[in-house]
């Protein structure tokens, strides 16, 4: 289990390839990447807030959590805080596991409870000023979809 | 009890600070908010609406009902948007 | 949509890099590697065989019915055939959409659809003997979570 | 009528050739089936269990009751196991 927050950015294409190198029990890998978005074209910039501490350990929470629901060989977390612009990569996870069902499974609930989950705050910069980006209420609902332990 | 209160997000930007060493007899955390409210007008602004508040003790997740005994540092920030 | 039947290795990184660059409307890239697993430690090789024409067809008809159901910016499956050993990548897919729900979506459904309804064929050789790989009912029974037309 | 036959994987193997050029009347996949079951004992074998076997008219999935109208290509394949 690797988990990463960091400000730098992170070589997307190079982490999938590290990852999904030199395992031998396995027959899948699953990686999920976020990129800033700009849906209007008036987003200037992202800034990524979090809380050092319990940011690291929330996400090893929910990366253990996965590790108990699914068979996973390995899987990786990178979340970056900061100024980000609109294309830039937030953040990446991915999963390796002998089958396709439980590798997309586990990386689908990475995302859902890194989400809501982890202590990371969006804040988006327009020409009109900036603001701090509301939790969905849909982002809340997709948890209920693991609801062993919602 | 001495806590170590961090604020974050536009909680931060509210009470405006991003962190301060509070002196308190409050054994919950609704206890806490509402000595904290009863301080100062930002602290009022910042707490008056709960529902868009979350809670972590020691970095753990936790309700408004929660005991502060033996806890150490209190955050409060709005709902997460990672990923 | 890029669609490639090929014998030759791809490089999975380099793939994963160049599909989520460059694109401004989204937020969400899932990508998918299959690899050949090596269970008991006895498997020598895999040949994959297809069916040359009817291969990219049915993979492009996938593709377009994922494009159909799911609001996708891009998709990109490769597939090798030949000879692999274990530790090879057999196949990739990638999704690129605004949403994370549909870019995960699509790419299982790629995946469920290409494993039983894409003309591929696997032969496992091991010290013992060759034998070709029989179809999985968990795999067929996959389809059946797209029930919208399964 | 003038058709195509190809034969993949253990289909391929039974058969002993991956492709065939077949002058025929038949009207239905199934006639086809029948009319080379009748032909050779390794046509026979091969097809001796329909259940695992999957036909392709012209490189689209078909059943084995669809008519061979205007057909040019057919395949026989056991079910795929791609991915």
């Amino acid at each position: 289990m690797d988990i990463r927050v960091q400000e730098a950015a992170f070589d997307y294409g190079a982490e999938c390839a590290r990852f999904a190198d030199g395992r031998s029990g396995i027959g899948a890998v699953v990686t999920f990447c976020g990129v800033v978005r700009n849906d209007g074209g008036s987003l200037q910039a992202m800034e990524i807030e979090h809380y050092p501490g319990m940011t690291e350990r929330a996400l090893r929470q929910i990366a253990e959590e996965a590790g108990k629901r699914w068979a996973l060989a390995d899987c990786l977390i990178i979340h970056r805080y900061g100024r980000l612009t609109p294309g830039e990569r937030i953040m990446m996870v991915a999963t390796a596991s002998a089958h396709r069902a439980d590798a997309f499974a586990a990386a689908d609930f990475l995302m859902d409870y890194l989400k809501s989950r982890a202590p990371f705050w969006k804040k988006e910069s327009t020409a009109d000023g900036s603001e701090w980006v509301a939790a969905k209420s849909a982002d809340e609902a997709a948890l209920a979809r693991w609801s062993r332990r919602a | 009890m001495t806590l170590e209160i961090l604020y974050f997000a536009w909680l931060r930007e509210r009470v405006g600070l991003p962190r301060e060493t509070v002196t308190t007899e409050a054994a919950t955390v609704d206890e806490l908010v509402r000595e904290l409210s009863a301080r100062e007008e930002r602290y009022a602004l910042a707490f008056s609406d709960l529902s868009a508040v979350r809670v972590a003790l020691d970095q753990d997740l936790a309700d408004f009902d929660a005991s502060l005994a033996g806890v150490r540092e209190v955050a409060f920030f709005p709902p997460m948007t990672g990923g």
